[in-house]
Order: structure tokens, then C-alpha cells, then sequence
């Protein structure tokens, strides 16, 4: 906490470049880094998805057990979304129990997911009442190079993607795959000296002061969205950031959601 | 959380079921200066949510090490009382108050005139005594109200409303019921003056266009709460005011 | 913590006046602030009463829920109450768990309504040994200028007494109202400067070593006492402190619970 | 808590069920010094309740924010082991530990001459090793006797004792059975030579005239205990000092 | 925390007493100081022990409880271990949750008599799958003058040597003696200066950079081991402490246990 | 916890069921520098254990009152991804990672070179991505790498791997289900290159004799796991060093 000098000159570098219609690594305003997604990679886990965007690395593992449902809904499976911040993915973060940025990071995944029901959640009730699937969604952050948010909320739709339901280890029977009916996908842009740029790297994000985040569907519809850092945005940079977030979700969608 | 939902008319002959129209607020009801400990506070009522808001500082920052040698320091809680809500709230801080307090602090930052307290701590206490849905909203006003009545320098004040989806259609400020049986809610804040957007999220499901409208609905409510909160603040101040000349006769 | 100069300050001007026979608004040694008692003006709460004596001011709220009695006690409701010192309400309190500050204040309130089995606990049993309604005293307070034991006790009582039981949301049938047999009043002294002063405010907490709570009922009896503060008292002012204490819980009785 | 309370006869033909006369103390055990790491330390028994007091200190006070420029702070632990109750105790502070740990410091507070080391700490741990009511009692007299044994500055000793109601007599030092059936518990700490008393809880029910029987009656059994504190320090003395002259030899 | 001037004193004391063949109080590298083994001195709980080697002094309890088997062993008793080193037994152990070093106390104690199977844990089955005892082992450290493992885990095995189950107070029938099968005792051991000692006290243990505690049984097998400290060791080192404890631990059981 | 057990068999015909022999390592994967805002960081997998880890300083050292004025202090997290067991675990460090966490930092500390950075901290942090038993072991072969990666001045790196019992006999390197039904688990970590061994636990049951073997059994793979430590960081340099030349080039 606190600005120290290297902060601010790593600022003033950011500032400059995109003063001059640039950014690190020569990418264009509105294009993402490279993305990568890996389904699968953990045995322990009922789904999992390793992603990277540029160096940004999370690993999302999704676990199901049998537990009660809320009393509110009670025909339906319950979603518990949780991520760790852990300190080996950055020297900003630190052990303990989640602070505002984990919280924060989890319940807008959380949101985007809810928004777009894109869990039959009915589909998850095994006794009405009395017994549902709890979805365990668990974000590790495994190196933070900034844009945490669009990747971890690609490794959750990727994760759930793929889900074989545990039935046999709780001497159920019924469908063994999660079902899905949606693919909300989160582009997260930044304002940079009057520019918006689509997927801020850890020193844009710094440099940043707003930083907004889209969730969207496969219709072009939108299901979350969250805004944040301690500056202001005008209406028309809202509006545009929504519409360049619909259309690069679309984009990713297609490209690394599509073959799971 | 829109899974609750069940088949429940909201809207009846084009009207609500407390009988507003679509882009009409709750009743708004603003107090200052109501607690003697504070250095700034602001009771407000939006329908049935009930809010206070304390401001302590510019005052020493403790722990040390988050002091920043630039600029003072915000902190923002919000709390909600165990007896605020249907089923009691364990006290403490839970996942939503912890981003509300986030979300509520980096909605009043940008008015605040930082620089001029460097190494110190603005603190700013929002405690929802009632709630019927929107009490992020009440919270921001009641605090960016709060501010002023502390004296701390700022550049303008925050307002923040709700938009939402029920029935289908985009509509200011939800209660509770249609919160729970609703296809959508999005709070903002906003600086009414210069329309600079601080706050901003959304929950549920929204087209493009329903979000565009909803956004300049939001807006437009904005201004209204703006005046409202100026009127209470120069009450305040005519009201001490007037004590001050009194007590020169 | 730590003394600061304008605390001595404080401390030096209250015992100057009070040496002199006066106290800070002209009050009595044995007069109360200007007490005030708003009975339900919570609507999601059971019960509920916003309670000012002078500028301090607290809010109690009632909340009932269905669970299952202890085990010792299978056919009696159970009470929990619990006080919470938020940030907001003084320039001393901190966020985070309950010091022994709050700690102590909602014990005290507790044994007060507790020793007098103002509630007839076993009237809220249910279904013995499985069922019974489960009390929350919930005590916020909102302004700390002094005696928050008076206040937050007043609250508490004023609020058990108009308790609405939602019989309806558990689908059970049964008395709607809460069973109160007595009306504990706490009354709290300090001494300073070898005077009794009731109802003590901020600054004469803090000029005070020594302060007596003195919980008593209806016929003069007495349902719970504390004594704290890191100073002494000796029988005949203990006695003398009882016997006031006693006297001036049947005032408030009088004057703010009878109309409830 | 009053409510576990069932029909159960506490006194039979004037005695109560350990025998005891009404105004009779349970043995009292003390021994000084048991400790080797404490800076002084004291082990008591109180019938069937055994306790531990040590003291660490004067030493320097963490966190420093919390320092006093013009005296020392006492803190003070009151601590029950998991099998020192019927039902094992989960580990750690509960509401109770905390309400009892402010009421001893404050108990002991008034005797320690605090101006003598500003800026430090004095520590005082209590564990209690066996309950049987009135711990919190065991707890303040062997700590006032573990405080002198570190050599802390101290005007005097304070000694400690409850009175109860049973089957509606005002009775000295209650045990648990007569706790959990009686009618009330009034704990109270005083230092003896000056009848000053410097802790007082009542929990139950007890008219002003009981009440006023019930103090008067801690107070006389204050001054036994008070004289049991003092045996037991001067024992220990002696003790060094035979050992040192046996050195000497 | 930081070695400050006195411990560094203390710790050159230790090793010229032990470069020259000797220890303090004239103990011989492979003698314990004395050992008192007091049974059942706590009424409330089940079972207890007061153990003192030296000045170290350790109080051992065990409550039973009746309540749920663990999932995957449900016709099996559950013994949960604990150790708290309560800030009166050190002026070095601080009030609040377990760190690392009562975490390792406690895990190693419980190591050793799982290990050795001690306790026939299938006896400890009321109904299968449903309700079996719970033995809570609770290590209270009052005096710590070093070595408290061997202390902790002598108290340990002789309060379990004497326990009555009470089969009275949750209204069941059967067996009131733990079923005790084996009886392990830990045996620790420093290096210092190239010399094996064996009991190390506070200073030792801190002259001391490796620590190996091994526990043994009767028939002379091992049931669990433990190295701590930031030093190494080496292998003919380690065989000889292995030796040296099993020999040790044979003494102990001997003189202490064979009684009970 | 080896009451878990049943009767199950886990060699057939001298073959455990995973096809190795008794001393077989299950196969390692190495990979160094991994993480981009980590000073050091390795990726390593031994069998289905697959373990991250990364290391942070010497930078300055939090709380202060803990700095140590003649050394680095070496801070150690073991942790495991609520994902990598076969039961959720739920977030946080539990009794189990507290231990493994002092036991990693104590295996690893006698090598680093502590009295470059007095006042300063080292940090090393393990997570467990997905386990088979043996995860301490993994994350310390890791650990050790990353401290070399992040050029923290090591005299040598440490290596580390289990041995047990499984159906009577001392095997190597136990997989989930042969520590599950087997007889006892022997963690251990060494010095390769001085035979200096510096964590050592073990669980079960072992005769003496069965001790000496399996702890030879260890030390014999550690040399191996050496060798491959080794040749992971001679491929990560010559790889940086390539590019540095074809930079120059």
C-alpha cells in the first residue's frame, strides 16, 4: 500500500505509450493477449480449467458433494463460488482470510454465472428439501499480470463445461453431466488517458482508474457487471465499453469455449 | 441472487404494486447532523430502507504501514443490524458487505479532495437499520451527505439510485419484492453535476437497450436525489445558522 | 488508549464542577439526562425500540427464530443477546469481533432480564426438547455520550414487551405475544469526587474510577448488578448507590414502560 | 443462568449438602511460587475448584500504541482447561472468559501502584485446572498472591469470595450443585484491610435487605482469606530465606 | 522473536558446559532430570495426569463425549488432540489461536498413539456408523522448562491408562475401561555440539539447531518420529538417537507406567 | 492416520499396483521458472501429485518487531487447493498445513545462506494443485529449486521423498492408496551432496531394523531426485543464456 516511486515511473511509462497510441507488447487497444485454455488438468476435480491470458495464469477446479439446499429454493443446486488470492501469485498479496479483491473477484464470477442461468439449477435437486448438488467453485490464482477477472471467469464456464456428475461415489443414479445452458463470458476494459483498452495488463491496470467489467451471453444480452477503481466514467465510455464487450466476448466464445 | 423467483405479477395496469410509476422513486427523506459523537452524519429513509451514516476524520491512520505520504486515506464500512433484514444477520462482516463497503468507498473517492490530508484516514460508517432492497443506494447518499456535514473538502456530491427489470420492464428503484421476483437490478452512483458515472454493477439478465435505458433513467433520478440532498444540507446550515445568530442577540 | 492531554483536560473540568457541587447541564446528582423511548420502529424485527438519554442513543431489535433448546433446558425458549459497539457511534470504537467492552454490556443486560425471568421461557417451547423460539436481542448502538447499560436495557425491555410471535411463517398456531412477567430497569452510577451521580455522561464515565449498575423489578427487588472501573467503593456508598438505584428504576418503570 | 434450576433441597436440617454451615468457606489451599518461568505465581484450592495464577512483568507493552506514557497496563487472562468443566470447554476465549478476565484486572487493578513503570505491561494468566463454582474468585485471590510474589508494588492484597441464595437463605461461597440450583450468585472482591471493594456481580434474584446480609457476609469472609494470602507469602518467605542462610553457612 | 544478548549468553553457557562433558544440574548426556507422574488429579474429567520432568510441568486431561464416527472409519472411536501453551507457562507463548509449535505438540503426541494403535478403537463403537466416543485429549503446558513433547505424551498415555468411560451419563451399558493396548512413550533428544543429549531443558533446546523425538513401544518397534529445528543431521546421528530412544522410552514405561 | 486401513493387497506377484518395484520412484517432472511475478518459482509433478512453488525476497520483512537483526527470516506456506483432494477442502490453512509448513521451512532452512540479508525476509510459498500423498515431499523438491531460481544463495539444494510399509514390506515413494491401507509413511529431506538429512517424520509402524532400511531407501532416492533438480536448473539457464546470446547476436 501507499505509491511507492516504482509505481509511479512504471505509471508515467504506461501513460506515455498509450498517449502515443501504444501499449506493451504492440497490441492493439481492443485486442486481448494471448489466451490459452486447458480443460481437464486436475484428476481430483469433478471439472477444471488451467487459463492464461498473456502471463495471467488461474487454475479453476470445480468439486460437487451432496448437501441441503437453501430453504428458499428448495428445488434447486446450490453454487458456492470462492477464490484465493494466494501470495505465491503475487508480492501484493498476502495469507489470509479472502480480503475485498478476492471477495470482490469471486461473487462478480459468481454473478455472471447466476445472471446467465447458465446452470439448470432444478436439474441439481436430488430430494426437494432435503438433498441437492452443491457446486463448488474454487478460482486459484496462480501469477497476477492483471485482467484476473476474465480469466477466472473463463475457467468457470470452461471448468463447468466439462463436469462428470460424482453420482456413483453417493449411490445416486441419474444424469452424469452438468447441464448447461449458457456461456456468460466477462471482457474487462480499462480507461487510459481518454483511450479504453480491452484487457489490462498489471501495469495498465495500475494506471488505470476505472476499470469495468461486461458479462454477456451468447445472444449479445448482458448478465453482470461491475465497475471499479476510485475514478469516474462518463455515459458514452460505458456505453461503448458494453458494446466492445459484447462483441469480444463473442469472439472468445467462439474461439476457446466452442471445441469443449 | 434472481433464482428465488417465482411466478409473481409485479406490475398491474401499468402500475406497481406500491402504486409508482415505472421511473418513479420511493419517498426520500434526509436528516443531518444527527449524531453528537460523529464529526458528520445523515439519517435517510428511501421507502422503507432505513440508513445512518457517520464520518469520523481526517484523523490519524492506524496501521501505520497503509498510511499513503500523498494523499489521506478512505475507509468505508458498511453494516448491516442483525435485525434489519427477514432472518436475523449474524453480526460482522459477511462477502456482500465487504464489496458493498468497496463498491461504496470507490463510489465517494472521486469527489474527495485527498491531497490535502496526506498520512491521515477519512472513515466513513454506514450502518442499515432497515432494508427493503437499494440500501447500497441509500448508504452512498446518506454518506456523500455524511462528508459534507464533517466539513471534508469536496469537489461535489454523489447520488446513487437503482434500476431494474421486472415484468419485463425497466424500472427506478426497487423495493424488496420486486428485487426477489425480478429479472434484473443495476445500483449506480453518480456526480450529478458533471454526469460522471462512480459506481456501477449488474445482476441478472438486460438486453443492450434495456441497459442504455436503464442507465439514463438512473440518471435522471440522480438529479432529483442531488437536489434533494443540497436542500438538506443548506437546511443544516441555516438551521446553525440561525442557533449562531441567536446566540449573538 | 493511552491518556491524552484533552481527556485530562475533560476529566479536570468535570470534577472541578462537580466539586462544586454542579454537573455539565445543570442536572441534579441524581437526575437522568431528558430520556426518550421509540417502541417498534423497525419493521423487520419483532420488536424493537430506538431508546435517548441525552445525545446517547440506541437501537434494540427483536428477532425470533425456531430452533432447538439446550439441552439442559428441553422445555424452555432460549434468549441470545448481543451488543455490538459499531465504529459509527464513537470515535473509540473499532470494527471486528466483540471486545470486552460489548462483551460485558450485553452480559449485564442479559442477567438483568435473565435474574428477573422477565420472559417465561417456558412458554416458548414448542415441541419439548426439539422445538422452542429462540429470542435474538440484538442491541446497536448508534450514539455512545455515556450509559449505554441504561439505555441499551431500557431498549431491550421496552422491546420484549410488544413482541409480535410470527407464529404464521413456521405454520404454527399459538400466542401471538410474548409472555413477560417483570420490567427490569437498570440504573447506573458512578462516583466521582466522593459523590453518587446518576446516569453518567461520556466525559463523567471517564472522570468516574468506579461505576455500579443496579438492575432491580417492579416490588424493589433486584435482578443483577456490575460493578467495573478500576477504582473502589466502600459498603456504605454500594448501599447507598442500591438503594437509588432501586429508587430510580421505578421512575423510568413508571414513566416510560407502563403506556407500552 | 437461573433457569436450569429444578426442585432440589440444598439444606437439610440447617446444613448444607457438604455439610457446610451458611456462613462457612470451603477449605482453602494456597501455595506460592510454583511456578519456575512466571516472575511469581500461586496455586489455589477453593474446595473443589483448583487454579493457577502467574504473573509476567513488569516487562515491555505490545502493541506500543497501546502504551500508557504515565503508567503501566495490566492485562489480565481468565482461561478454563477443556477438562476443567463437566462439558468439555472448546479451547480459546468465549463471552464468559472475557466478561470474567475485565472484572479480575479491574479487581486487582486498584492495589498496583501503577505510576512506578509507565510505558510497561504487567501480564496476569489465570487457568482454571478444576471448577466447581466460584472460579473467578480462585482466580482473583491467587493472582493478587501471584502479584506479590513477583514483587510487583502493591498497597495491599485483595481478596475475593461469592454469596449465594438457597432455598432461600443467603449462604457463603456456593458450590456448583448449589449454583445451578440456588436462586443467586454474588460474587465480590475487596481489599481487606481498608474494606474496599473493588468487584461486584450479582446474577439471579435477592431482596435489598438479602442483598445487604449477603455483603456484609463476603466481607467478613474477605478478612479470612485475606489473612490465608498473607500465611501462605510469608511462608514462602521465610522459606527463601532459611535457604539462603543455609547458603550462607 | 530475534536472538537477543541474553539467549546468546545462555546458549554459550550450554555449549562450554557441554564441550567440556558436562550439563547443568550434573546431568549426564543420557539422563532425564526427575519425573513425577501424578494420575487422576482432575475429578471433572475422565481421565488426567500431572506430569513434571524437572521444572517442566504438563497437565494432561480426557473428557469422552459421545457423537459421529468419521465418514470413512464408522465403526471406530475418534481421539482429537489438542495442546494449548497458555501464555502463563512461558514468557515466550502468547494468548490466542494454536501456532505452529502446540500444532506440532499436539500432532506428534497424537501420532504416537495412533500409530501404536494404542487405544482398540473399534471398542469405541456404540452403533456403527452413528454414534461411537470421542476421546478428547487436552494438553495444558503450565510450566515449560523444555522438552514438553515427552512430557505432553507421557501425561497423554498415562491418563488414558486410567480412564472410566461414562457409559452412566449417556444411559448406555457395556465396558467402563478404555481398551489400552499398547503403551508408547516419546523420547527426544538434542544435538549440541556434536553430543547427543537426551531430556534437553529450555536452554538446551534453544543451544540445540536439531531436535528428534522418537516414539516407541514395548516390544521395542517404533510408532512415530519426529525432527524439528532449522539444523541437520546425520544418518549414523539419527540411528543412534533411534537407539538411544528406544532404550530410554524402556526405562520410562518401566519406572511410571508399569504402576498405573 | 493409518486406522483407515482394510485389507486390501498392495503388491501382487512383487509388483505394486502402479507396476513398480519397491524402490521405484513414481516418474518427476521439473519445470523452473514458471511464474512470471514470483522471484523464483518451479512446477513439478511426482506421479499425480502436481505442486507449485514460488518464492518471494529477501525483501523487507512484516511485522517488524519479528526481524531478526543478524539473519534473514524464512517464511514457509504449504497449502492445498481446495480442488486437489478428493473431498473439497475448505480454504485456509488447518493443523495438518500448519505442521507441514514449519517442517518445509526447517527442511529447506539449514542450506540457505542466511546472514547475507540480516532484517529481511525470504518467503516460500507451496500450493498443491492436485495430490497422491507425498505432497510435503513434492513441495519441498520444488521449494528448493525456486530458491534457486530466485538466486537466493543457497550452499546446496535439498531434496526430499517418502518411504513406508505397505503389506509388510519397506517400498519407496508411497502413492494415496498405498499410504491409505498401508502400515506407515517416512517423510524425509537431505543434503544430497553432504548426506545431511534435515526433516524426518514418520507415522505407523516400523521395527528397527525396518527403520534403518527405509531411511537408506530414502536417502539412495534423494540422490537421484538431486540429479534431477539439477539438471531441471542447468536446462533453465543454458536456455536463458541462449536467448541472452541470440540478443546480442
Amino acid at each position: 500500500m501507499g505509491l511507492k516511486i516504482i509505481d509511479d515511473i512504471r505509471k508515467d511509462y504506461v501513460c506515455n505509450l498509450i498517449r502515443g497510441g501504444q501499449r506493451a507488447e504492440g497490441r492493439g487497444f481492443r485486442e486481448y493477449r494471448e489466451i490459452s485454455v486447458d480443460g481437464d488438468t486436475i484428476k481430483r476435480a469433478e471439472g477444471s480449467a488451467r487459463v492464461k491470458i498473456g502471463d495471467t495464469e488461474v487454475l479453476v477446479g470445480v468439486k460437487l458433494d451432496v448437501g441441503e439446499p437453501f430453504s428458499d429454493t428448495p428445488d434447486k443446486g446450490v453454487i458456492i463460488t470462492n477464490a484465493e488470492l494466494v501470495p505465491l501469485a503475487s508480492p501484493e498479496f498476502e495469507s489470509g482470510p479472502p480480503n475485498e479483491n478476492s471477495v470482490q473477484l469471486a461473487r462478480v464470477v459468481d454473478r455472471g454465472i447466476r445472471g446467465s442461468e447458465a446452470i439448470d439449477l432444478e436439474k441439481l435437486c436430488i430430494e426437494e428439501g432435503a438433498k441437492v448438488w452443491i457446486v463448488f467453485l474454487d478460482i486459484h490464482i496462480l501469477d497476477d499480470d492483471g485482467n484476473l477477472v476474465d480469466a477466472a471467469a473463463l475457467g468457470a464456464i470452461a471448468s463447468l463445461l466439462n463436469i462428470r456428475i460424482p453420482n456413483e461415489r453417493y449411490g445416486l443414479t441419474g444424469e452424469n453431466t452438468l447441464p448447461m445452458r449458457e456461456t456468460p463470458v466477462a471482457v474487462t476494459m480499462v480507461e487510459v488517458e481518454g483511450n479504453i483498452l480491452v484487457d489490462p495488463n498489471f501495469n495498465e491496470e495500475n494506471a488505470a482508474t476505472s476499470r469495468l467489467t461486461v458479462i454477456s451471453n451468447a445472444d449479445g444480452s448482458l448478465s453482470g457487471m461491475q465497475k471499479s477503481g476510485s475514478g469516474g466514467l462518463k455515459e458514452e465510455e460505458i456505453v461503448e465499453m458494453v458494446e466492445t464487450g459484447i462483441e469480444k466476448a463473442g469472439e472468445i466464445r467462439e474461439k476457446y469455449l466452442s471445441p469443449l | 441472487m434472481k433464482e428465488g423467483k417465482t411466478e409473481r405479477k409485479l406490475i398491474i395496469d401499468g402500475k406497481r404494486m406500491d402504486g409508482r410509476g415505472f421511473e418513479e422513486l420511493r419517498p426520500l427523506k434526509i436528516e443531518v447532523g444527527v449524531l453528537k459523537r460523529a464529526d458528520g452524519s445523515c439519517y435517510l429513509e428511501l421507502g422503507d430502507n432505513k440508513v445512518i451514516a457517520a464520518v469520523y476524520g481526517p484523523r490519524e491512520m492506524h496501521p501505520r504501514h497503509a498510511q499513503d505520504a500523498k494523499m489521506v486515506v478512505i475507509k468505508c464500512r458498511y453494516n448491516m443490524a442483525p435485525f434489519s433484514v427477514d432472518d436475523r444477520k449474524r453480526p460482522g462482516p459477511d462477502r456482500r458487505s465487504v464489496e458493498i463497503s468497496k463498491v461504496s468507498r470507490e463510489a465517494l473517492d472521486p469527489v474527495i479532495m485527498k491531497e490535502y490530508y496526506p498520512k491521515m484516514a477519512i472513515e466513513v460508517y454506514v450502518e442499515v437499520l432497515q432494508s427493503d432492497a437499494g440500501t447500497r443506494t441509500a448508504g452512498i447518499n446518506a454518506a456523500s451527505v455524511a462528508l459534507a456535514d464533517a466539513g471534508i473538502p469536496m469537489t461535489d456530491l454523489v447520488s446513487s439510485i437503482a434500476v431494474g427489470k421486472i415484468d419485463g420492464e425497466v424500472v427506478l428503484d426497487l423495493t424488496g419484492v420486486e428485487d426477489n421476483h425480478g429479472e434484473a437490478d443495476m445500483p449506480m452512483a453518480m456526480i450529478a453535476r458533471t454526469n460522471t458515472i462512480t459506481a456501477l454493477q449488474m445482476d441478472g439478465h438486460l438486453t443492450k437497450e434495456e441497459f442504455k435505458r436503464g442507465l439514463k433513467l438512473a440518471m435522471g433520478a440522480c438529479h432529483q436525489i442531488y437536489e434533494l440532498q443540497r436542500a438538506a444540507l443548506i437546511g443544516r446550515y441555516s438551521k446553525s445558522e440561525e442557533r449562531e445568530e441567536r446566540k449573538r442577540e
